[in-house]
């Protein structure tokens, strides 16, 4: 029982506790689920501790048969890649918890219970090691918040939940049928093994086998993304959702499709991955450059944060495909950021609307003047979230659009219209919503924030400043491990470099792993 | 053939758990004048020692397999397998029955008997080693469903439903024999592993064209017992109309022990021209998955919408069969087990909340039942997320193996249109969860009496099944993986 | 040598009695009609059974036109009974008249 | 070696940014202001100290602390330089900053959010310094982006004035297209060089010759003149200074006239070395220049608004230095940033003073008369007047002089235009004082001259703009960094400009003193120009009317309306719909109906048979 199992357990230990909690007394609830989130937060961040000493490798690694045939083992682990993701996840649950405190007052029990559920379902997924075991936690974390949003979201809150719950399941479906296929082939769920094999070239494919299992993966992870045009059922959802919904949402959920395919498509099928690489990125870029035009105009905050996400997300699609370094870790490091920064928006825009019961910007106007201080706090996210130096957002944009710009400077030119334009919105935003006279009907009750919504705010602060200005911390464990499935990708291209058609060659090369810069 | 027909203790052991079924149900019938009506009930306990007793004799029947009575039974791993299967469908329906009964005023031994009945019926279905007592024992097992289903003799949809089952359900047997009558007329044998070695034998094989007619006359027969398309237009129909218990277990017990005919057939005896039969299945079971799931997208009364999703299911195993390797006869048989427990723990929450007369069986009656009755609710969630197929549920494994065993023979499309086809069938049952969470509370669950022991009983069991059969399968699958090796 | 009647004359008449039961079924309004053209169905089995089993020189066939026989009396039993309680509901047996469960 | 401590200089306005921005809302007044102007003073002695420490800056003082970003071969580490350039731009961003602290004191000390004010102010001053002496592109990459943020919330300081909240998103988009520029170039950098410190860079790009450098030189010094014309007003992007003096006056000051806007300035002759390998780069940049001096010049001959006639008089001294810049003489134009910031400065503290004088009047038609009722306001623009009208000895002349010859020995006719807007400068300026001081009062307040905390710093200013001209040789100190570009020192060409300059006061002595009703009967006479040039040659429309509208009006309505909830999410709700219609279609198979379900199944037994039967039969 290591540290690692510890910590996954616990939150589906703390879901079957609140079960059997008693329903009528919410503050216990309330109090139970914060106080255990927190813990396996603590508990979580000793995860981290061998990452400090030496950033490479699988650590906490427990790997149990589950299932005898077919073969499917309990394999979890973390390395650079999934660790902070986990922490994440870890972290967002409390916060999440202490939001909802007042905003959540029918089906507590529940409310809670399925927060802790999806704790578990998220941390699953970024340690499991077993295809079939990472399959498994990716459509739990499906239930849970189709609950969330279904039962505590807004009014069109059905309509939402069900698009959102479809649109990942046909995905999945589709993840699943390559998933057995593949194990049919190797006989193993096993992702080390899987990719041992690869590396080995003991497991080939044939370049269609392979496409098509590729598109498979990506499909499914590209809706979870989501990847321009798979996003609509995003800002639904997002609207819809309860804050809390909202923040794991945005700051977790989505990154599982981004994570996965770091993990899964890059490594065990580099050849596809490579010769998709160029429409993906199309897509990425459109999706920028989209996600923000369409973000300017929205009229409801949340949409307006939604759609700005498809945007985020762009860049870390970028970054993944560019197949270098600096891009991919780009591409990670932007993963955590978005959660951080995109969370705190959520967050914060959840507390306007526990005051005035409206998301719609146009109900509000002056808020800094009655609430000075829950508007500095919103400034500073939305600078965060524009990529101002110094603040964690630009770091990722960075590191993306460099690496893109290895790659193709035109791809980076683009990509960085989606910098200027988030400006465009985010202080648009912000001008219309707190800037100006003060709206006259929110004299009264848009007072300002208070020490519990500060305490969940101020965490996420920290880590903005924090991961903007200090990314040693961070970024080391990362390079190594995206290093490492740079590694992979590649050997699996020189296995079959015969069976490439030219653009993909040009696109390996011109993406060098960063060591040679290439003076034309 | 030897010529002392007198059967051997062990061949009457191998054969006993049907012997005591019939016991039972004939003294229950026997004595059923003698118990005062208030005690009817006790004869339903009668009844599950009975179903015990069968177990355990199944149980004993495993240690020394075997044929009995000249080869016309085929007591062997598969065989008992699906026994158990049914008489855990058995008793399952009874408990859920007793608050049913009494609530509809309805008490009497013969339902218990008629159950026992069939479940002999299904016992020497999948004992069957012969076509003829496979006939026998499908209209043992039928023609006690039949009246099952017809059991409210007073209620309308009640005997529509039997008389459907009944003249349709004759019809398609009627097609099963005359199959039976010219396989026997090709090969001289009714015996499958004689038709087998006849049909692989060179120069004894008749005219292929001969034999497929015969398969394609019994595989009507068993393609409507299984309610696969294009034969289960009868379903939705009878699984509506007949009482909610009896639709539970209708949809699992006779189907079950078709698919178990359905295998030993064609596994056994026309596995010669495999390659033949394949396709059909194929098509046929895109067209039941497609017709079940399309159709249930609609349906508004529960018992319905069941009817129309054991259809689909009915059309994921088919995939198994098309297969037509022991992997997919293992899927089937885990299929059959994982679905007879989320199905009947669906019916069950049914037959609680339709009330006197089946008055609630619309999915809006269900509204807020998760505040009002939330164990049910859950509980109803958990059979309703398996039937999705979502993970750590046994819908979930039952579907990966099926499909599993799909890619392993390389059917590809097939899977992915399963597959595909399992995503829209999340949409309708989605609606319920919908309802019973995200809508407010209406009328329909104000007089809601608390579950009834039994009903709770079966509940729980079913839903603590599913849950062991999603995080454990192993315990169900390495049983039917063995078993399925003795199909041959 | 006394001229016999081929095998296939048998068969092909118990395929037309099998044919003329089905017909039956789908054409007649009756239920008792369309029940009696089941009952057809399985004799013209049941003749082909015989044939057959004359064909292979064995009793087997025989015997199973008894066992069918058995069956389809028993199946007579209940399914007239059934048609009773149809009758009694609904005090009709124009078959196309039991079509309230639909769709 | 670390010897130095130099990040000692950004770090202390920082800190008296966290600290007043943090608990400033319960300090007294007179608390906040003590820690930001001593924040300030403090960084600029530390310059003095550390100036004073290195001696005669031959080489660049480097000092390493830490590796912000590590990947790949992207490596940047959190290093301070301090140069001969750097050294200058250190003196005039902490000096004339304390200064216009100490004059904000008084300006500001009625002003609602003073805390606020000063933290903003100190934040500048931090990312300001972290601009100049950062010693790789991404850390001057912070400073530019940091004070764009600042300049941002200091244009909006006035939260309840809808137009402030425009301004300030215009400067910080505006910048933001700017700043894409320069990013791209970065980027390009990156690639090309594998590093972004200066050093590097350089040391790589001195030994390319001139005359076939590859064009990707070009790109990058392009696109970093992008971004310097975002950040320093040049064409096309100058659009948001004019409208930026929606914030405080002080703020004109420091940031919109003294410090920030010349940052543009600051990192062209930074990046030197890449211009001059590209001469077409070079020919854009003084190109640009031009046109920039001559037409904000000209759009400052007809504003009203005392803040908006010295803000396009910024713009266009901006144009100067980029002149400058583009015909090589880098020197020249740095030299004219510091004597702008000297005299600009003053200009704006000259006349936040009238403002604050007449209570927050600003339009210069409701001025007049002033000389004799705030003399000492009078006296110390007067003397940022004749710096700027180029006069001799002043300020101004030396460093516009500089300018001017570096431009007719690269172009003659560039000097002629140059010529021709110093005089357009002069008389605007003279304009504006005559309009201000002269005359008769027009206005309705009670002019009171303003507190010595707020005259003191202007003093120290007048005197900078006097005697800052001939007694820092800036040029002379840079000769390390830029080698001066030698010509023949041609004095008929000052005579030529100085000319110009008198010219241009007399004018406006003739049209403003003498003679009142002449101005009226001139834009009379041009009409349409002069609506045109009034209007500023309707620039803002036509970027609202090309860029803007379309932008929102196309993600509204095609983007958003058509295409998401429209084409995708309709194919989405589509198949729903296209699903439950086959589901409806399947249902009608349920007649209920017995002898139709007998029919099916008849049916199916036949195509059963059909497949199985006959099909296999006809195999064999």
């Amino acid at each position: 029982m290591n540290l690692l199992n510890l910590v996954l357990v616990l939150p589906l230990a703390g879901f079957l506790l609140t079960m059997i909690l008693p329903k009528n007394n919410a503050s216990l609830i309330r109090l139970f689920s914060l106080v255990l989130s927190l813990a396996i937060f603590v508990l979580s961040l000793g995860l981290t501790s061998p990452f400090f000493q030496s950033g490479n490798g699988n650590w906490f690694v427990t790997d149990v048969p589950w299932i005898q045939s077919p073969e499917i083992r309990y394999h979890v682990g973390v390395d650079g890649l999934s660790i902070w993701l986990v922490i994440l996840s870890t972290l967002l649950t409390p916060i999440s918890i202490l939001v909802s405190w007042k905003h959540i007052d029918k089906r507590v029990k529940e409310f809670h219970a399925f927060m802790l559920l999806l704790e578990f379902g998220l941390i699953g997924v970024f340690v499991a090691w077993d295809l079939f075991l990472f399959y498994v936690f990716w459509e739990v974390c499906l239930v849970p918040m189709y609950f969330l949003i279904g039962v505590w979201g807004h009014e069109r809150r059905i309509y939402a939940a069900v698009k959102f719950f479809l649109y990942t399941m046909a995905g999945s479906v589709l993840m699943l049928a390559a998933m057995i296929y593949l194990y049919n082939k190797a006989n193993t769920f096993d992702y080390t093994n899987l990719v041992d094999l690869i590396q080995r070239g003991r497991l080939s494919f044939t370049g269609l086998e392979q496409m098509l299992l590729f598109l498979a993966f990506f499909l499914a992870f590209a809706i979870k993304v989501p990847l321009f045009p798979l996003h609509t059922w995003l800002p639904d959802a997002h609207v819809e959702a309860p804050t809390a919904g909202s923040i794991m949402l945005a700051a977790v959920m989505l990154k599982m499709g981004t994570y996965s395919i770091v993990r899964f498509c890059l490594p065990l099928f580099p050849q596809a991955a490579r010769e998709c690489a160029p429409w993906i990125v199309i897509l990425a870029l459109i999706g920028i450059v989209y996600g923000a035009l369409v973000a300017l105009v929205q009229p409801n905050m949340k949409k307006l944060v939604a759609y700005s996400s498809v945007s985020h997300l762009g860049f870390v699609i970028l970054g993944t495909f560019s197949f270098n370094q600096a891009g991919l870790d780009g591409a990670v490091y932007q993963m955590l950021n978005h959660g951080i920064s995109t969370g705190a928006l959520f967050m914060l825009v959840g507390f306007m609307y526990e005051r005035t019961h409206t998301l719609e910007i146009k109900d509000y106007g002056g808020v800094s003047t009655p609430a000075p201080w829950l508007s500095t706090v919103f400034l500073i996210t939305t600078l965060a979230s524009i990529g101002l130096p110094t603040l964690n957002n630009f770091i990722g944009e960075f590191l993306v659009l460099q690496g893109s710009a290895y790659v193709s400077i035109t791809w980076t030119a683009i990509a960085a219209l989606g910098v200027i334009l988030s400006a465009c919105y985010m202080l648009w935003l912000y001008q219309r919503a707190f800037m100006g006279e003060t709206n006259e009907h929110l004299k009264g009750h848009m007072h300002d924030i208070n020490p519990r919504e500060l305490a969940a705010a101020i965490p996420l602060l920290i880590l903005m400043v924090w991961m903007g200005t200090y990314t040693k911390t961070f970024l080391p464990s990362i390079s190594a491990a995206n290093a490492r499935i740079l590694e992979q990708s590649k050997a699996g291209i020189e296995m079959k470099v015969d069976a490439q058609n030219n653009k993909t060659a040009r696109l390996n090369q011109s993406a060098p792993t960063g060591d040679q810069p290439n003076v034309r | 053939m030897s010529d002392n027909f007198m059967p051997s203790a062990v061949e009457i052991m191998r054969f006993m758990p049907e012997i005591i079924l019939i016991l039972v149900g004939t003294i229950i019938m026997v004595f059923e004048p003698l118990v005062d009506v208030k005690r009817k009930s006790a004869l339903g306990f009668v009844a599950l020692l009975g179903l015990v007793g069968a177990a355990s004799a199944t149980f004993r029947a495993m240690d020394n397999p075997g044929p009995a009575f000249q080869a016309m039974l085929m007591v062997d791993g598969f065989a008992n397998f699906f026994r158990l299967l049914v008489i855990g469908v058995g008793i399952l329906t009874i408990v859920a029955s007793f608050a049913y009964l009494k609530r509809e005023h309805a008490e009497s031994g013969e339902y218990f008997a008629l159950i026992l009945f069939s479940i002999a019926g299904q016992g020497v279905m999948v004992t069957a080693n012969e076509l003829i007592m496979l006939f026998i024992g499908l209209e043992i097992s039928s023609i006690a469903s039949y009246v099952l289903a017809g059991y409210l003799r007073d209620d309308k949809r009640n005997n529509e439903a039997a008389l459907k089952y009944f003249l349709l359900g004759s019809f398609a047997t009627a097609f099963l024999l005359y199959g039976v009558a010219w396989i026997y007329g090709a090969t001289g044998t009714t015996n499958l592993t004689e038709i087998r070695r006849v049909l692989t034998n060179r120069d004894l094989a008749p005219a292929i064209g001969l034999v497929g007619t015969s398969a394609a006359l019994i595989f009507v027969g068993l393609a409507f017992k299984v309610s696969a398309a294009p034969f289960q237009v009868w379903a939705p129909d009878v699984y509506q109309g007949a009482p909610a218990p009896v639709s539970a277990f209708l949809s699992a017990g006779p189907k079950a022990a078709a698919f178990a005919i359905f295998l030993r057939v064609f596994f056994t005896a026309f596995e010669p021209i495999a390659d033949k039969w394949q396709p059909v299945i194929w098509v046929s079971a895109l067209a039941t998955m497609i017709i079940g799931n399309f159709a249930a997208l609609l349906q508004t009364n529960i018992k319905r919408l069941l009817a129309y999703s054991s259809i689909a299911h009915a059309g994921y195993v088919m995939v198994a069969i098309a297969t037509h390797s022991q992997i997919g006869a293992a899927a089937v048989m885990f299929y059959m087990v994982a679905y007879a427990f989320m199905n009947i723990g669906a019916f069950a929450v049914v037959t609680h909340f339709s009330r006197q007369g089946e008055r609630y069986v619309d999915t809006d009656d269900l509204a807020g039942l998760g505040v009002r009755q939330p164990v049910t609710a859950a509980l109803l969630s958990i059979f309703l997320l398996s039937l999705i197929g979502v993970p750590l549920t046994g819908g979930f494994f039952g579907k990966f193996y099926i499909f599993k065993a799909a890619l392993d023979a390389n059917l590809v499309w097939l899977t992915v249109l399963g597959l595909l086809n399992s995503a829209v069938a999340a949409y309708y049952y989605l609606r319920i969860i919908v309802v019973m969470y995200f809508r407010e509370p209406g009328e329909s669950t104000v007089d809601l009496q608390p579950l009834s022991p039994g009903v709770l009983a079966v509940l729980w069991g079913s839903a603590v099944a599913t849950l062991i059969l999603g995080i454990y399968p192993s315990i169900v699958l390495d049983f039917a993986g063995k078993s399925a090796a003795l199909v041959k | 040598m006394p001229t016999t009647v081929p095998l296939t004359w048998y068969l092909i008449l118990s395929a037309i009695l099998f044919g003329l039961g089905v017909a039956g079924f789908l054409f007649r309004r009756n239920i008792i009609t369309v029940f009696m053209s089941i009952e057809l169905m399985l004799n013209a089995v049941n003749l082909s059974f015989i044939s057959f089993s004359y064909k292979w020189r064995q009793v087997d066939g025989h015997i199973f036109s008894f066992f069918v026989m058995v069956v389809a009396a028993a199946e007579a039993a209940v399914g007239l009974a059934i048609i009773l309680t149809v009758f009694k509901n609904r005090s009709t047996l124009a078959i196309d008249e039991v079509n309230s469960l639909k769709n | 070696m670390n010897d130095q401590q130099l990040w000692l200089i950004p770090a202390l306005p920082l800190a008296g940014f966290l600290i007043n921005g943090l608990f400033g809302k319960k300090f007294p007044n007179i608390l906040v202001s003590i820690i930001a102007v001593a924040s300030v003073l403090g960084s600029f002695a530390w310059v003095l100290k550390t100036l004073g420490a290195l001696g005669d800056l031959e080489h660049a003082h480097v000092e390493h602390y830490l590796t912000w970003i590590q990947s790949g071969p992207v490596n940047i580490g959190v290093d301070l330089a301090v140069d001969r350039l750097t050294a200058v731009m250190l003196l005039v961003v902490t000096g004339i900053g304390s200064l216009i602290h100490i004059y904000a004191v008084g300006y500001m000390s009625h002003e609602g959010g003073y805390y606020r004010f000063f933290a903003y102010l100190n934040l500048f001053m931090f990312f300001m310094l972290t601009l100049v002496m950062g010693a790789n592109f991404l850390l001057l990459f912070v400073g530019w982006e940091g004070v764009g943020l600042c300049s941002y919330l200091l244009i909006g300081f006035y939260i309840l004035k809808k137009s402030a909240g425009d301004a300030a998103k215009k400067a910080f988009v505006v910048n933001r297209v700017g700043d894409f520029g320069f990013s791209l170039a970065m980027f390009l950098i990156m690639v090309q060089f594998g590093s972004l410190d200066f050093q590097k860079v350089f040391e790589a790009v001195k030994p390319l010759p001139v005359d076939q450098t590859p064009g990707i030189l070009t790109a990058i010094a392009l696109l970093l003149f992008v971004g310097a014309a975002g950040k320093s007003a040049q064409v096309p992007l100058y659009v948001w200074l004019p409208d930026a003096m929606e914030g405080p006056t002080p703020v004109s000051a420091l940031i919109h006239a003294a410090t920030m806007v010349t940052a543009g300035v600051y990192m062209t002759a930074r990046a030197a070395v890449i211009f001059q390998h590209s001469p077409l780069a070079m020919d854009v940049v003084a190109t640009v220049g031009l046109i920039t001096a001559v037409m904000a010049a000209t759009i400052g001959l007809t504003q009203y608004d005392i803040k908006k006639v010295f803000a396009y008089s910024t713009v266009s001294q901006l144009g100067y230095m980029f002149i400058a810049c583009g015909v090589g003489a880098f020197s020249a134009g740095i030299y004219h940033v510091v004597t702008h910031a000297f005299f600009k400065a003053l200009l704006f503290l000259g006349a936040g003073s009238v403002i604050h004088a007449l209570s927050g009047e600003q339009d210069l038609r409701h001025m007049g008369g002033l000389a004799k009722k705030i003399p000492i306001t009078f006296a110390v623009l007067a003397c940022a007047w004749v710096a700027i009208a180029g006069v001799p000895p002043f300020a101004g002349f030396f460093s516009k002089d500089e300018i001017l010859l570096a431009a007719h020995h690269h172009a003659p006719w560039m000097y002629w235009v140059g010529v021709i807007t110093a005089g357009m400068t002069a008389f605007y300026v003279s304009r504006a004082m005559f309009m201000c001081f002269f005359g008769s009062y027009r206005g309705h307040h009670h002019p009171h001259e303003s507190p010595f905390v707020m005259w003191g710093p202007l003093a120290v200013l007048a005197v900078l703009s006097l005697a800052g001209g001939w007694y820092f040789k800036v040029p002379h100190y840079l000769e390390p960094v830029f080698p001066v570009a030698e010509g023949h020192h041609d004095e008929t060409l000052v005579y030529i400009s100085v000319a110009a300059g008198v010219i241009g006061i007399g004018l406006a002595a003739l049209m403003y003193l003498i003679k009142p009703g002449l101005p009226d009967t001139i834009s009379g006479a041009l009409g349409p120009i002069y609506k045109l040039v009034y209007n500023k040659y309707f620039v803002d429309e036509v970027y609202d009317a090309t860029i803007v509208n379309p932008m929102v009006a196309g993600s509204r309505g095609v983007l958003w309306r058509i295409f998401d909830a429209g084409i995708i999410d309709g194919i989405v709700n589509g198949t729903a719909v296209v699903a439950r219609t086959v589901g409806g279609g399947l249902r009608l198979l349920q007649s209920g109906n017995i002898r139709s379900y007998a029919a099916w199944v008849t049916l199916g037994c036949v195509v059963v048979l059909l497949a199985l039967g006959v099909m296999s039969g006809g195999v064999k």
